[in-house]
């Protein structure tokens, strides 16, 4: 899976940036070593969202009602995928259980942009709760939704919030 | 995040910079509460220069949206790209706040 | 000493990026606290050339002649001082035996640059190697030089070379 | 980093915007080589969207200095800003490679 990128931060929402912005530098990494793909960009946006969401559901739910732990987050990148997972150590919940959001959302967007941004989302309870996010990268390996603009995998009607499977073994 | 609105005879731009996100949405609300609760009849939200916007962002910017037209007028976006269209785009808001953005692109 | 980032990526210049990107968004949070300092600017100014400086150094002489190994970074943003600790288990060496950079430098400026940009700076060899480089912010505790524009604290000719402690006490 | 050399009479802009450092010194030691192998009389080297200079992307405008000059040229910096400026004014690089910056700001 080559290299991996570690990070450790407070689950604090004031800590948000400095975990974007690490990611953010380690996506362009992958990218960097195969420059002609024109993805980059969208992939890029795809990913700063669903980690960009999963840190804040972080910080305001998991570390609900209490300080607040660490969040981990392993970026692993490949030479076709990129793979991030954040753990953290507050209260767990059940993804599965999240509605779609309304027509005009005014919050519960979370979940759901996470699933239908990335291309495998996995969620562990436990403690530590990991959650596990990949992207792949490029054209080939059935990412059909790359390379036409920006126009998501998801669709609002297709319940994409089935994505994040509720996986309680560890 | 930066923001800067300009008045010009019934409505309003409303320039937001930057980051729209979780953290700095608490620091736009007062603005976009007095323009919610003005009466205003056209409010045209430019994001030609934010480069990120989460939910909480998408959240506050529907907020205004349903507020302004509650009273009678009208929110619309503009100069949507790169992750903030993405968002947009997958929720489908992008049809409903950036109307003429989205005909401009079809 | 507030709340601690750790970063770890492997030590290959293609991470010097990841490891800037994610420095320079810690110090900016540790200026945000204290928005109203003027000097935030010159202060990741030279928190970015030193840090950039050691990262290079690890990867170039730390792990020459050999596979690269981890470099992993902790940083402290405390209300008056940032302080930024460098670990890599690689070569040693001696910074006291670093001479001052020519008039015209093509190289042989890492050194120098790192002890003139920080406020306090330590070296201590071993399994890992540790470099420790403190800044302090704002304008109170000493910090006469910043404030002063760009003015960085190093004059050639005052050898702060020496400010590199080489402490073989763990 | 990108970078754009512009050429004009016997004289030579040269533009590096970006990052400037041990990464990207490769990339750019090309263009140094020749323009410092050119007998070329007057390089300007505009450094204002340089974000980032290290020790590396220093001792390659060093090197393009001493070469453009033992063949009877000159080299000269503008626009030193910032991490960049930081750098130049510690190594007292400013005074010999941007006299006319360094003048103007006294
Ligand atoms: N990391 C988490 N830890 C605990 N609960 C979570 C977490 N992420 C999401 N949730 C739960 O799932 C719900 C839906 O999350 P989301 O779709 O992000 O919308 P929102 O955060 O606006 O409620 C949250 O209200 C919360 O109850
Ligand atoms: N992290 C390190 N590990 C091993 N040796 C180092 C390290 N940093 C510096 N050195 C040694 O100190 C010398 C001076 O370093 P520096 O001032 O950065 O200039 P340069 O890297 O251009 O030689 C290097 O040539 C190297 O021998």
């Amino acid at each position: 899976m080559g290299q991996v990128i570690k990070l450790e931060v407070v689950g604090e929402l004031e800590h948000r940036d400095i975990a974007l912005r690490t990611v953010s530098a380690a996506c362009r990494l992958a990218y960097a070593r195969q420059a002609h793909i024109p993805e980059a960009r969208e992939t890029l946006a795809y990913v700063m969202s669903a980690v960009g969401e999963a840190f804040n559901n972080i910080a305001v739910h998991g570390y609900r009602g209490g300080p607040a732990g660490m969040v981990e987050i392993c970026i692993a990148v490949g030479p076709s995928r990129l793979a991030v997972e954040l753990r953290d150590y507050g209260l767990s919940f059940d993804p599965r259980s999240v509605p779609m959001p309304d027509e005009l959302p005014e919050s519960g967007m979370g979940v759901f942009i996470i699933s239908s941004m990335m291309d495998e989302v996995e969620y562990r309870p436990g403690h530590p709760n990991v959650l596990r996010l990949v992207k792949r990268l490029g054209v080939a390996g059935g990412s059909s939704h790359l390379g036409s603009g920006l126009e998501a995998k998801g669709e609002r009607t297709e319940g994409e919030g089935d994505d994040l499977r509720n996986d309680s073994s560890k | 995040m930066t923001y800067e609105t300009t008045r010009a005879n019934e409505g309003c731009v409303l320039q937001i910079r930057g980051e729209l996100d979780a953290v700095s949405v608490p620091e736009i609300r007062g603005t976009l509460d007095r323009l919610a609760a003005d009466g205003i009849k056209r409010v045209i939200v430019d994001l030609g220069d934010l480069r990120l916007i989460d939910s909480s962002g998408v959240g506050a910017l529907v907020s205004l949206y349903k507020r302004v037209g509650a009273l009678g007028g009208r929110v619309s976006v503009r100069g949507l790209r790169d992750q903030p269209l993405a968002i947009f785009r997958l929720l489908k808001l992008d049809r409903v706040l950036a109307p003429e953005d989205a005909v401009a692109a079809a």
